[in-house]
């Protein structure tokens, strides 16, 4: 077997990807906490103001990313749903629907702030607008994953029934991407562009960036250790777990 | 398909292996044994031992968390699978909305018609002649329990697996069951029936498989 | 040995569904008469003005099909679960999406054509534009099978479940949403004169996609269910 | 042909079948446009029914807000670079408000003049600190370039 695959096919083993996570966990939250801090004193004391919605704009440091993260934590759930229904493997299922939750969460505080800043900016709370609207059903699909994985007993079939859906779900991520193209609507189009300029100043550039990178680091912060507790609880009755048990009783 | 002796035959129904786990629990096995052609085989256990599951899996509703299902010598697929496996569950898949005639009709569409019997027949040798047009929902429960023998008589499968097929029925019953038995393993059928015990297969000298026991191999 | 072929199965399968049905067939009326109910409750609560139930028809009339279906979509697979069926048509030889398919028809014409047929009579109730009711079918008559099939998949998701009416809601509504925008899209479109045949055009892409894929996923995830 | 071959065959041709013609309808329908709003050139071509409820959309002519002293009221033209339209609202309106703004406007026709009941301000794509706006702006005025209109689409 070649060297990566090998890899994976450890990293697959939950005693492994217990030990691994526990030594990256207090590095990844650390350093989530460092961007987190970084990026929003960046973004609201040290980016200048817009000169059409002077300090109002500063919400964009929390709104977008987490806008990027309710799609990229959905995308990242129905990969590994897809992975936990085709090839059965344990940490994938795990994964998915531990990453569901964290998805929800940035999915309702990305349509929060969106909502906040809208009042006072375009004039309203909400509008029925493509954006906001399969933003909205995106954060449906999250709690109809998170519904259906409580909702069964069996937690092996919870969570393969739960991917299931989560990949019929997927159909909406494209629409949410690209709803401000396809549609002329209220909602402005991206900022931030993968190809070509991004239509930002760098003095207000950067800190977005760094939230970016934080709230990533963030979200795998929480995820390992939300899957580390929940691989303990799936896995309570193998060795490793009575044994890990035992570690943290004598310490 | 050409038949082989049925000496060089591969078994009916091989199990290797067999392990079901629920929550990490295993609720059977390993579990090895074979069937073949002309067997009837008691499954025993005690309740919650796992039967019903080991039935479910060996007929394709489930999959087994180790182990393989070998079907006349090829793995299992459900869909040469279903072809020729009959199963009766506890459930028995009867509407009781409908007649035992109509419940007959629409197990024949979906598992084909054995040549040389009839739904009216089928009704008649598990003694319920007289009653094709009752609602089943107006039957005993031993009266449902014989509709769904008389569908295992219909529909052509080889291997039949039954899960307590003496439950609810009378001494009657039981022996309608054992005859029912012994025409199928005459005719080149096999089956898999379980029990906790309370009755068991008379005729002949069944082979049986103790749940309990672990690793159990059993050459023919 | 004759095992059937696969579209005798499927006839089997309509004729048992559908003498069940007719067996019941009083029960097969509820979804109406609850869409009845619904419709008839706006006016009570807008009050009786022609000009204002008749802007919030279409939607109304769409939104209490919906609902109306939504209602009876519990019962697509749980009688079949309940009494062993379900098993049977899993473990029968022919392919089961197509079975599926089969019961999602049995479902889409038992409770949806009803609903349509009194489609224009619930329009009628609440000032729907003549000129509009065209549409309004044509929407309907697009809408509810796909309705019924994004449906079948979340049922079959929930079936083993014994008490799933909210979660089933909770799953299905996110992907109704599309459709119901596409069909009052459509609908409003019609009542302020502009073209109309986009949205109805989008509709009938998605249902053609779903009549294919909704019965293989909905086998898929029965699958699942049911280990 | 085996049958699960088979089975498998007569599965992907169906898909293939049904994506084609949902591929066709969706050509179809974007062919045919679905207009979340209305343009003043687009109303004035007559291509908005006459007493139809729709949004009007549009960037704030310079020069043409007035407001009036004793009430909410307020009166101003939206254009598209093409055609002008006179907009009549009574209501508070949005912080982004202001002159050469994108702004969306629901309401219908009323003797020539669109009266809305909701406006909403449109903003755009683009994040620029104040003080390189201003920069710009008079860097602009000085060189007599037309300024960079924020896309009102």
């Amino acid at each position: 077997m070649n060297p990566l695959l090998l890899w994976f096919h450890k990293l697959g083993s939950p005693p492994y990807f217990y030990r691994l996570a526990g030594r990256l966990l207090p590095w990844l939250w650390g350093l989530a906490l460092i961007g987190l801090v970084a990026g929003l004193y960046g973004g609201l004391v040290l980016a200048p103001a817009d000169y059409q919605q002077s300090d109002a704009f500063r919400i964009i440091y929390v709104h977008v990313p987490s806008a990027w993260m309710s799609m990229f934590i959905y995308a990242f759930m129905a990969a590994n749903g897809f992975v936990a229904l085709v090839w059965r493997i344990k940490l994938s299922e795990t994964l998915a629907m531990a990453a569901a939750p964290i998805g929800a969460a940035f999915t309702a505080i990305c349509l929060a702030t969106g909502s906040i800043w809208g009042k006072p900016m375009w004039g309203t709370w909400w509008t029925w607008d493509a954006r906001l609207t399969s933003e909205l059903v995106l954060l449906f699909l999250y709690l109809g994953v998170i519904g259906l994985y409580h909702a069964i007993e069996d937690r092996r079939q919870a969570s393969r029934a739960a991917a299931f859906l989560a990949l019929i779900g997927i159909v909406n991520l494209p629409i949410v991407h690209f709803s401000v193209k396809w549609w002329n609507t209220l909602h402005q189009g991206s900022t931030v562009k993968l190809f070509g300029p991004s239509l930002i100043d760098g003095r207000m550039l950067w800190p977005l960036l760094v939230m970016a990178l934080a709230t990533k680091l963030l979200f795998a912060a929480s995820l390992l250790s939300r899957a580390r507790v929940d691989l303990l609880e799936l896995e309570a009755g193998k060795e490793w777990a009575r044994q890990v048990a035992l570690a943290g009783e004598r310490t | 398909m050409n038949s082989p002796t049925p000496d060089e035959a591969p078994p009916l129904l091989q199990a290797r292996g067999l392990t079901y786990l629920r929550n990490d629990e295993p609720i059977f096995g390993p579990l090895s044994f074979r069937l073949y052609a002309g067997d009837v085989v008691l499954m025993e256990g005690d309740n919650g031992s796992g039967k019903t599951t080991l039935l479910k899996v060996l007929s394709g509703l489930l999959e087994p968390s180790a182990g393989t299902v070998l079907l006349n010598g090829e793995p299992l697929t459900l869909a040469r699978l279903s072809h020729q496996v009959s199963l009766l569950g506890h459930l028995l898949g009867i509407k009781g909305d409908l007649s035992p005639l109509q419940n007959l009709r629409f197990a024949i569409g979906l598992g084909g018609l054995r040549p040389g019997i009839t739904p009216h027949q089928a009704l008649k040798s598990v003694g319920l002649e007289g009653y094709e047009d009752v609602p089943v929902r107006q039957l005993s429960a031993g009266q449902k329990k014989r509709v769904a023998l008389a569908r295992l008589l219909l529909v052509p499968a080889a291997l039949w697996l039954l899960d307590e097929p003496y439950a609810n029925l009378d001494r009657d019953g039981i022996a309608l069951v054992n005859r029912l038995l012994e025409l199928h393993a005459l005719r080149g059928g096999a089956a898999l029936i379980t029990s906790h015990g309370a009755y068991a297969y008379t005729s002949g000298t069944p082979r049986r498989i103790d749940l309990r026991d672990t690793a159990v191999e059993q050459a023919a | 040995m004759s095992y059937g072929s696969s579209a005798s199965a499927c006839r089997a399968l309509l004729v048992r569904d559908f003498s069940l049905v007719w067996r019941r067939r009083g029960d097969a009326l509820n979804p109406v008469l609850f869409a009845v109910m619904v419709v008839m409750l706006f006016p009570f609560a807008l009050g009786p003005e022609a000009a204002v139930l008749a802007r919030i028809s279409a939607g109304t009339v769409l939104v209490a099909l919906l609902l109306a279906g939504l209602l009876s979509l519990d019962a697509l697979f749980r009688s079949d679960l309940e009494d062993g069926s379900l098993e049977q048509l899993v473990l029968s030889p022919h392919p089961l999406p197509l079975l599926l398919a089969c019961k999602i028809l049995v479902h889409w014409l038992t409770t949806a054509l009803p609903l349509i047929v009194a489609a224009p009579v619930l329009g009628e109730l609440l000032y729907l534009p003549r000129d509009v009711l065209p549409v309004m079918m044509a929407a309907l008559a697009l809408s509810t099978p796909l309705l019924s099939l994004i449906g079948a998949v979340c049922v079959a998701l929930t079936v083993g479940m014994r008490r799933s009416g909210m979660l089933l809601a909770l799953l299905v509504l996110p992907l109704y949403v599309p459709v119901l925008i596409f069909a009052a899209g459509a609908c409003n479109a019609a009542q302020q004169g502009l073209p109309v045949l986009a949205p109805l055009l989008w509709l009938g892409a998605a249902l053609a996609l779903a009549l294919v894929l909704a019965p293989l996923a909905c086998a898929a995830a029965l699958r699942i269910s049911l280990s | 042909m085996n049958p699960t071959r088979k089975r498998r065959l007569v599965v992907i041709s169906l898909i293939l079948g049904a994506v084609g013609i949902a591929a066709t309808l969706t050509v179809f329908a974007l062919q045919q446009n679905i207009t979340y709003l209305h343009t003043p050139v687009e109303v004035l071509a007559g291509k908005v029914p006459a007493d139809a409820r729709f949004r009007l959309g549009g960037m704030v002519k310079a020069g043409s807000i007035q407001r009036a002293g004793d009430s909410l009221k307020t009166g101003f033209t939206v254009t598209d670079g093409d055609a002008d339209m006179a907009v009549e609202y009574t209501g508070i309106l949005p912080d982004l408000f202001r002159e050469k703004q994108s702004v969306i406007a629901t309401g219908r026709m009323e003797n020539g003049r669109f009266v809305a009941s909701e406006v909403l301000a449109k903003h755009d794509e683009n994040y620029v600190p104040r003080d390189v706006a201003e920069a710009m702006a008079n860097a602009h005025k000085k060189h007599d370039i037309p300024e960079k209109k924020p896309t009102a689409q």
